[in-house]
This record gives structure tokens, C-alpha cells and sequence, in this order.
């Protein structure tokens, strides 16, 4: 992968994440209650917990698709909070019949990207399957062709969830390359994982049942 | 003869001057029968001269039907014996018989307007020979919309076979229904209850439609098998 | 349990999933209750144009549900699943017919009463529409399970299922609208009889060689 | 590319896929088709009730896309991207609504015109059916979008979509069918106008807010 | 989980696997050619490749689900083909509507299994979430679920594609001790991984374009 991401075209916000007794419930049911953190530029958060503890629910919330039961979330030094935020979640966000180079295309008109389809291919090795329809794509294509929107347009904020899951090693590396270079440029990054990615987290977050 | 032409190597070789043959062969029988019909048959005593369409319509209902049998056979060898060349005939005969179709089916409505003083009515029979044309078009649109070619071919055979249960009825569906539409008068028990001197000229482009049908249905063939071979070399020539 | 009577379990829970038995009438009901507002309450009109149009509305019904049928299972590997089982495959095929007729025929046959009374059918003939759609309907799954299957991998499968399937509703629905008009009933009954024969028995027969194709 | 212009050309994309701009007039020619199957060959009776009929048909096939528009986006994760987007939802819900009536609603109106032939309308008011019936379909699509968006997180949401839009369906059918049938055209029209108008404006707004529910 | 698994009910088939000069092609792609191996009960492949590469396919191949280019797959020993494999694949092959008790009692019908539902959830621990849909499981959840498929009837080969794909630890012990018991009662298991699962390998195949 380049060292130099395409994401670093525009110098980005700092944006610095607090998060204030967060209490999260699914149908009723209280996951956590009382979760505190914060996060600065360049930060590395880890979260960590069992199946069904309730991470994906906790990237959700920061990610303002699932409302909280109570607490703060607040994105502070984010000029445009719409421009605040990636989230790469369980689900891939991938339409079967569309090719690889439609998706990314589209993610450019939709995040008002400015990167080069091909820099972002070349930097995932998704480049030969680039006109492929999702459909054929094997388990870790697709979810390469899914982390490919991180470096669409840039964001501060990247909250992803079990990001190398269906990745071999050289896909894990490439991830871990993009995390080094997006907190070398103040990104800040939230990842929900089984098995620790590689860097050492600045912040390790156990949910907990 | 179908054992002869199974293999691709010898189809194509025979197909090489089956075809113009054909083709030659239909031209004649356009040639001879056109002027007959036109100019040389009588006109109908209630009818008049639009009689003349019955020239152009009743050969394209004919072997709309007959290549939609045509497929079906195709399409059980296909199925059964797993033939590549079957599942290439009975699509390379699709758009011939679509085709067919819908010239029966313009002409038909063209000659309603003044006979019948309408243009389409919904009697048995035009319903079910629109109901062959839209199956022809389904059958063309499976076809396309499977982009692995033999799962295609057997996907596009299991439909042509569930259609073929239209045939019977675009056939008989005078004699279930007797509304507007003509009775069969040629193609009965009892022989042919028509006019000696337009059975001629009606004969003759019957039989120029299905040489038609002989020469273009090889040609698509033809036409089919080469691109094969050309995307397979191009495949081999990816791979190596 | 057997294969048939799983499937044919899940696959009913699954299509009530919506909101219970009613969900599959709301279709019916809605797609009727469109005709007198486009022809206007011309009574006459609507008596002769009526009853048709309710198996107009149950074969689009039957047709709305066809698309998902078995495309759902491809993407998402329940078909896998199906095609590893013991059981045969025509047999799990024709549990999810058996279950899409419980669920959509069955509720659109007993719904034709009040509807047909709405469009004016007159009464003595309604335990004869009734009775006709229960047949058509199972004609329609027969066919409709065939469109489904061959139509499983395609994307956008909905028109060119469309394009497949209704020439083949076709003759249920002559008859059957000829059941609702009053013409020649004992005929077209047995010809519908036939219909619905042919499509219970063909119908999984022909899905199956369809859907075995389709995994890959 | 602006947010509108690349969710517009990818839905048009992927409704497309199937088999061109001929693929959605399948359903809406095998819908019509059906009419004068069951109702037989009786000229008269066609000549009054087809035109209105051309209407349900387009009712139905508009109907027919929506269940999956926005319900699709929610499973496989697109929504939550729509949501994230720095456009507004509701720029991002017009352009699906655009790419809809682009995909469905222009090629029926198109082939309105052979089809109210079929069904017997005089030709001197075919003119006036293609520009009623693409009035009515951008207003179908317009209130559909609304439908599509309460829906899409509900289990089977076809038929509860049915009941929820159909109703909202009936003014453009009623105003539509008046203008296939030669009655108050002027009048007609302009209600019509208005119909589309206000789908187009309000459809967009309100499935945004009801799409902003629907994450979780 | 429990030592003696459900699935002890019946003696199994003794199944041997062989396949001989396999090629598999993917869309007109050749994956790879001359892929040959044999597996007797008790063992337990791992399959291992880049993203890509065809492990995936070479698993359909072996399940029946996909058409080899050429080659031989065969199954010795086998009294009742159509008994002979379990497939767990990326897709989970559930319905988001259904619930967890659902998916279970249709694939004992499915199946002709005779295990109890709750054996099976136990061993998996998605006992409390039994009755809840599919839809509003966690990842790891319904990757469990999918599991638990291989415990509703007794088969003697077992193909496993990334099986503990969005497990934790706790998931990752009970799949390794299912493989362990599935094996010493003469079973077979073929998996298909990025990270060894922890029990050593009979034999690895390597996948490679
Ligand atoms: C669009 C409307 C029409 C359609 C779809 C249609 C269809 C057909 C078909 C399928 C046949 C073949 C019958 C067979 O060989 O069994 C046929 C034959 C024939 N049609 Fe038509 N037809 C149409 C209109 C007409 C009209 C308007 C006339 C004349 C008034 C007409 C006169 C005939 C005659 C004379 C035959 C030959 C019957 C025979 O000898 O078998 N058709 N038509
Ligand atoms: N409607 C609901 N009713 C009851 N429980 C629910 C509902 N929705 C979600 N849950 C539960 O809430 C939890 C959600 O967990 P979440 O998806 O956040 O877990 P996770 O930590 O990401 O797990 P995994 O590691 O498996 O991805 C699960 O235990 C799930 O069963
Ligand atoms: N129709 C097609 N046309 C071209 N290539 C195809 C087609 N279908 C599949 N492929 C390719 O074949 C390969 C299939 O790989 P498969 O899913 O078996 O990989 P895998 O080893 O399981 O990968 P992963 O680790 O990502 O799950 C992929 O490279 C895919 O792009
Ligand atoms: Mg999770
Ligand atoms: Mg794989």
C-alpha cells in the first residue's frame, strides 16, 4: 500500500471524541449503562468484549445510527459534523449486481470524495476485480472493496467494526497501514475486535455484560 | 442425422453449404411464390384482394409454431443427452420464430382491420399466438439475463419445454373457441378445404418460410459456435 | 418432523411474519377496491367487468409474492441448505408451494366473496368464484414456482418472472373468469381442476431442475 | 459528481440491470394483457373499461418496485451509508425516487400507447394517455416513496405496503382514468399535475424522516 | 460444552474422501488445476490461500454445491450420499424473520436430525437468545447459530468455511472442541481459514492462483 493515502489530499479537522455515561439497550434490554471515554487526534481506541456484549451497538451510537437510552456523545473540533465520521460495519453496504468500480464511483458522488479510484484499488489489491460484479467477489474481496470507502473521502473519525474479519494476512497488513497513516495525519480510529489488529491501542474499551 | 451432426467440427462443415443452400432455396420459392400469390391467385370472393395477406400471415403462423417445436425437441435432447449443439440450435431458432411471430401477428392485425373492422380482438387464437410471441420473448430475455452460458442453456430449455404446453393450444384454440378467427382449412383431417389455386402459391411460401427458417436458424448457429471458440481462445490466451 | 412439514411450517410463519393472515389480502383488497374508483360506479359496467378483474388481482397477488421466493434462499445460502438435504428436492419445493398457496391462494379464494359481492356478482354465484379461485390460485403457485426458480440468480428477476409466468396464467384465468361471468361452468371447472393438477404436480417437478442449476 | 447525480445513477444502474429499459414494461404488458384475457372479447365492454385498467396496471407495477427500495438498503448496510452521507436524506430519497420513475415510470407511459390501443381507446386520446400516465406514475412514485420508507424495516412489507399506498394511489388513478376515458380532460389534468407535484415535493421529505427511524 | 455432543446418538459412516486432479474455474477463470488429496475418518484438513484464491470454491466443489472443470471428488464409504456432509459457508442461511428455535427445529426436519434443541444451544450458548429473530442477533451470534447446524443431525463430514469468523474466545474454544469430538468419533472435518483454528492439522492445502 502507498504510504501516501489518497485521504491526505486535504489537511483534515482534528476532532476529538467524548463519550459520557453512556447507557445502551436493545429491545429493552440494558446492554451497558456508565461507559466513559474520550478520544483525541491520533488515538488508537480498541473495544473489546464477548459476542453479544454490545460493541457493534456501541460503534453504532457514536456513529448517531442507534439512539442512546441516556449519556452524552459529543464530537468535539469537527467544523462540519456531517463530514465527521466513516463507519465500516458488519455489513459490507454492497449491491450484488453492481461492480467494485460502480461502488466506488458512487461512494465518491455520495461522500464528496475527491481520491482516485485506482490509488484506492491498488492500495486494497482489489484492482483486478474492480469490474467484477459483487456477487462473484469472494468473502474477503468484498469486504475490501467495503474498507475502500475509508479512503474515499477523508474523515477524521473512522469507527469500524471487526475490520479484517474474511482478510488474509497482506489484506490485515494493508488495514493496518491505513490505520498507521490515518492517525499520522490526526484520524482518529474506533475498532470493535475478537483478536487485537496490531497497533497498540491508546485505549482499550472492555464492554461488558 | 442428428448423430451425424453432433460434433461441432462436422456441424460446421455441413452447416458451411447447408446454409447458402438453404438460403438459395428460400430465395427461389420467395421469388416464384410472391408474384403467384400477387398477381396470379384469385382474389377472395368476400375478402377481395386482402386475401393477399393470408400469403404472408398464415406461413409466419405455420412455422412460428413449428420453430417453437422445433426448440422444444432441441431443448429435451439438450436437457436429456446433455448436447451443446441442441442448446445452440434451439437458441439460434428464438428470434427466428419470435420473429415469425410477431409477422403473424401484425399481418393479422392488419387484415382485421378490414375484414373484421377492428384491428385486435381478443379470441382465442390471437391471444395464444401473443401469448407464444411473449413466451418467445421470455425465452430470449432467460437466455440473456444468465450470464454462465450452460446454465443458460438448461434453465432456457426447462422454460421452452413448460411453454410448450401453448402449442396445442395456439393450435386447436379455434375449435375450443369459435369466435372471429378462421377455422384451420389446410392443416385438418379431411384434407384441404381451400381454393386449389391459392393452396399453389400458399404451399410454395410455406415452404420458402421454412428454408428461411433452415438457412437463418444454422446461420445464427454458426455465428453462435464461433464466438465460443473465439472466447475460449481468448480465455487460453488469458491463462497462459 | 419430515422435510415437507418443516419447510412448509417455516415457509408459512415467514410469509405471516408480515402481520398474520391478514397481510397477503391487503394486496387483493387493494388492488380491487382500484377498479371502481378507475371505471366509476357505472353498475352495469362493473358487473360484467367485475368479477374478471378479481383474478386479475389474484394472479398479480400470487405474482408479487413469486420474486423472492426463491431468490431470498440464494442470497442467503438457505439454498445450499435445501440442496444438501436428505429430502428431495421437489419435495421441499413443493412444501414452499404448498406454503405460498396456504398463505396467499387459500386467504384471495375466501376473500373473492365480499369482493365479488362488492363488484356486483350476483350472490348464488359466489360459492362458485370462491371454490374457482381456490383452484386457479393453485395453478398460479404451480406455474409460479417455476418462473421463481428459473428466475432465481437473475438480477431484477421481477419482469422477466412477469414475462414467464403470466402467459402461463393465462388459461386459468379464462377460465376461471368464465367460472365468475356464469359460462359454461361445469367445462371450465374442469379445466380448471386440470390446471391446478397439472401445476401441483409439474410445477416443484420443473423447480427443482431449475434450482439445482442455480447454486454454484 | 453531486450526491443526487450518483445515487440517481446508480439506482438506474441497478434497476436496469436485468435486461435493459424493456424490462419493466414486461410486468406492465403482462398486467394489461391480462384484462382482456379475463374479461373476454366483448368490444364494448373493453372499449369502457380498458382505458381505466391501463391505470391499475401502472398502479401495480409502480407498486411492484417498492417493496425492496429501501428495504434492500437496509439489510445489506447501504442505508446506514446514505445516512452518514453529508447530503441531505431527502436529495439522496428524490434521486431513488428519480431513478424509479426514470427506470419504470417513463417507459410506462411510453407504452401506454399501444396498450390503450389494444384495449380498444379511440387513437386521437393516445396522446393524451402517455402525458396523463407520466403525470400519474411521478405522483404513484412520489407517494410510493413514502410507502417504501414507513415499510422497509417491517417482516414481508409488500402487502402492508399495499395497504398503506393504494389509498394514497386513488385521486392520480381516478384523475387519470377520467382523462384515458375523455371526461373533463382539462380539468383532469390539472389535478393530475398537481398529484405529481406534490408526490414529487412532499414524497421525498417524508420518506427521509421516516428513513431516519428506521436505522439501528 | 458437552463432551458427548448430540450428534453421539447414532454410529457414523466411516467416510473417506478423495479428490483427484481437480480443476475448478470460476466465471471462465481457471482457479487451479490438479488439486489432489485424500482425507480418512479422524482427520482434519485445513485449507488455507490468500483472498481470492478459491477455498471457498474448492469446499462448494467438495459439498456438490459447485460443477468442477475436471477431476474426481469422490466419497468412500458413504452408505447414503445425501447423509454424507454438513456445509457451513460465509452466507449464515438464515432469515432475519425467524427466530433462533425456529432455524433449529427446520433443520431437524431439514435434516432428519434427532438431537435436542437445547443440547445444541448449549453447546453453542445461545440459549438466551433463543426466541429472539435472526435479525437482531450480534454477529457472533448468528455465526453461532449457523454452527449449530453441524449438531442437529449426524454427518460424517463436516466442510467449514471460516467457521469461527466473528467468534470470541469463548466461541473459538467451542468450535475447536466440536471439531475434536466430531474427529474422535471417526469424523472428518475440511476447513477453510485465514488464522490456524488450534487443533494441528492432518494435512494443509494450500490454495494458490
Ligand atoms: C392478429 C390477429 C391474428 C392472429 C394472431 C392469427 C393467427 C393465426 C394462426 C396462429 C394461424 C395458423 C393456424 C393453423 O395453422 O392452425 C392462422 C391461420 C390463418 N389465419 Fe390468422 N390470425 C390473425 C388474424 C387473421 C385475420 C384477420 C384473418 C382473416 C380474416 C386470418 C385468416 C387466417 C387464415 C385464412 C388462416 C389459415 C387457416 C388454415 O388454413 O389453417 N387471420 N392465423
Ligand atoms: N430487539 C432486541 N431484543 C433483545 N435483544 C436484542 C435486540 N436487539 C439486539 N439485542 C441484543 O443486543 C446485543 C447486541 O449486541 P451487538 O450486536 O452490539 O454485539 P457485539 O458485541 O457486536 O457482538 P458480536 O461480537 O457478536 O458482533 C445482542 O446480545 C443481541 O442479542
Ligand atoms: N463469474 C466470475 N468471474 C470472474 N471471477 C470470478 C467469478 N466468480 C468468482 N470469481 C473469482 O473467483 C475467486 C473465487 O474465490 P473464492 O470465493 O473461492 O475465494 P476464497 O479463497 O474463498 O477467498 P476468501 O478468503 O476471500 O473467502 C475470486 O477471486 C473471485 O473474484
Ligand atoms: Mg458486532
Ligand atoms: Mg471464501
Amino acid at each position: 500500500m502507498s504510504a501516501r493515502g489518497p485521504f491526505r489530499d486535504k489537511p483534515q479537522d482534528k476532532v476529538l471524541i467524548r463519550v459520557e455515561a453512556l447507557a445502551l439497550s436493545r429491545g429493552g434490554r440494558v446492554l451497558f449503562e456508565n461507559l466513559s471515554f474520550a478520544a483525541a487526534p491520533g488515538d488508537y481506541v480498541e473495544v473489546q468484549g464477548s459476542n453479544g456484549s454490545g460493541k457493534t451497538s456501541l460503534l453504532r451510537a457514536v456513529a448517531g445510527l442507534l439512539r442512546p437510552r441516556g449519556g452524552v456523545i459529543a464530537f468535539e473540533g469537527a467544523e462540519e459534523p456531517s463530514l465527521a465520521l466513516h463507519y465500516v460495519g458488519h455489513a459490507n453496504g454492497l449491491k450484488r449486481e453492481a461492480s467494485a468500480r460502480e461502488h466506488l464511483r458512487y461512494w465518491t458522488g455520495l461522500f464528496g470524495g475527491s481520491a482516485s479510484e485506482d490509488d484506492v484499488a491498488q492500495t486494497l489489491e482489489i484492482g483486478r476485480v474492480m469490474d467484477l460484479p459483487v456477487r462473484v467477489l469472494s468473502q474477503g474481496q468484498a469486504r475490501r472493496l467495503a474498507l475502500s470507502r475509508l479512503l474515499i473521502a477523508p474523515r477524521p473519525v473512522w469507527l469500524l467494526d471487526e475490520p479484517v474479519a474474511a482478510l488474509d494476512d497482506a489484506g490485515k497488513a494493508a488495514v493496518n497501514g491505513m490505520i498507521a497513516s490515518h492517525r499520522a495525519t490526526g484520524g482518529l480510529v474506533i475498532a470493535a475486535v475478537h483478536e487485537a489488529l496490531g497497533p497498540a491501542p491508546t485505549k482499550t474499551l472492555q464492554v461488558r455484560r | 442425422m442428428f448423430a451425424f451432426l453432433a460434433n461441432p467440427a462436422r456441424f460446421m462443415a455441413f452447416s458451411a453449404w447447408a446454409a447458402p443452400v438453404l438460403f438459395a432455396g428460400a430465395l427461389i420459392l420467395f421469388a416464384t411464390g410472391i408474384p403467384w400469390a400477387l398477381f396470379y391467385s384469385p382474389p377472395d370472393y368476400q375478402m377481395g384482394d386482402t386475401v393477399r395477406i393470408m400469403y404472408v400471415h398464415v406461413p409466419a403462423a405455420w412455422w412460428s409454431m413449428g420453430a417453437y417445436a422445433f426448440m422444444a425437441g432441441a431443448s429435451f435432447v439438450g436437457l436429456v443427452w446433455r448436447h451443446v449443439l441442441a442448446d445452440v440450435a434451439a437458441r439460434a431458432a428464438a428470434p427466428v420464430g419470435a420473429v415469425f411471430a410477431a409477422i403473424c401477428l401484425v399481418t393479422g392485425s392488419l387484415w382485421g382491420a378490414p375484414t373484421w373492422g377492428t384491428w385486435w380482438e381478443w379470441d382465442g387464437r390471437m391471444t395464444s399466438m401473443l401469448v407464444l410471441f411473449i413466451t418467445y420473448l421470455g425465452y430470449i430475455a432467460l437466455w440473456n439475463s444468465v450470464e454462465d452460458e450452460e446454465r443458460a442453456a438448461r434453465l432456457a430449455a426447462i422454460l421452452c419445454l413448460v411453454g410448450a404446453i401453448n402449442l396445442p393450444i395456439v393450435k386447436f384454440s379455434v375449435d375450443w373457441w369459435s369466435t372471429l378467427h378462421q377455422p384451420a382449412s389446410i392443416m385438418r383431417s379431411g384434407g384441404a378445404a381451400i381454393n386449389g389455386e391459392m393452396l399453389g402459391p400458399l404451399l410454395t411460401l410455406g415452404g420458402a418460410y421454412l428454408l428461411l427458417f433452415g438457412a437463418l436458424t444454422l446461420m445464427n448457429m454458426r455465428s453462435a459456435i464461433f464466438r465460443r471458440r473465439v472466447e475460449s481462445a481468448e480465455l487460453r490466451r488469458a491463462q497462459s | 418432523m419430515s422435510a415437507f412439514a418443516a419447510t412448509f411450517r417455516r415457509e408459512l410463519a415467514l410469509m405471516w411474519a408480515g402481520g398474520g393472515a391478514i397481510a397477503p389480502l391487503g394486496y387483493f383488497f387493494g388492488a380491487t377496491m382500484l377498479v371502481p374508483l378507475a371505471m366509476g360506479p357505472d353498475r352495469a359496467l362493473l358487473e360484467t367487468a367485475g368479477p374478471p378483474l378479481v383474478w386479475i388481482a389474484a394472479a398479480l397477488s400470487v405474482l408479487a409474492m413469486l420474486e423472492r421466493l426463491f431468490q431470498a434462499d440464494l442470497e442467503d445460502g438457505s439454498l445450499d441448505q435445501m440442496l444438501l438435504s436428505p429430502a428431495p428436492l421437489e419435495v421441499i419445493a413443493s412444501a414452499k408451494g404448498a406454503a405460498l398457496w396456504v398463505a396467499i391462494g387459500l386467504p384471495i379464494a375466501l376473500a373473492g366473496a365480499p369482493v365479488a359481492i362488492a363488484l356486483q356478482a350476483p350472490v348464488e354465484r359466489v360459492p362458485l368464484i370462491v371454490a374457482s379461485l381456490a383452484l386457479g390460485t393453485a395453478a398460479f403457485v404451480g406455474v409460479g414456482l417455476i418462473g421463481a426458480a428459473l428466475t432465481a440468480s437473475v438480477k431484477r428477476a421481477g419482469v422477466l418472472l412477469a414475462l414467464i409466468v403470466l402467459p402461463l396464467f393465462a388459461p386459468p384465468i379464462i377460465f376461471g373468469a368464465s367460472v365468475a361471468s356464469g359460462e359454461e361452468v361445469f367445462a371450465a371447472f374442469s379445466i380448471l381442476g386440470g390446471c391446478a393438477l397439472a401445476g401441483a404436480a409439474l410445477g416443484p417437478i420443473a423447480a427443482a431442475a431449475a434450482l439445482r442449476l442455480q447454486a454454484e
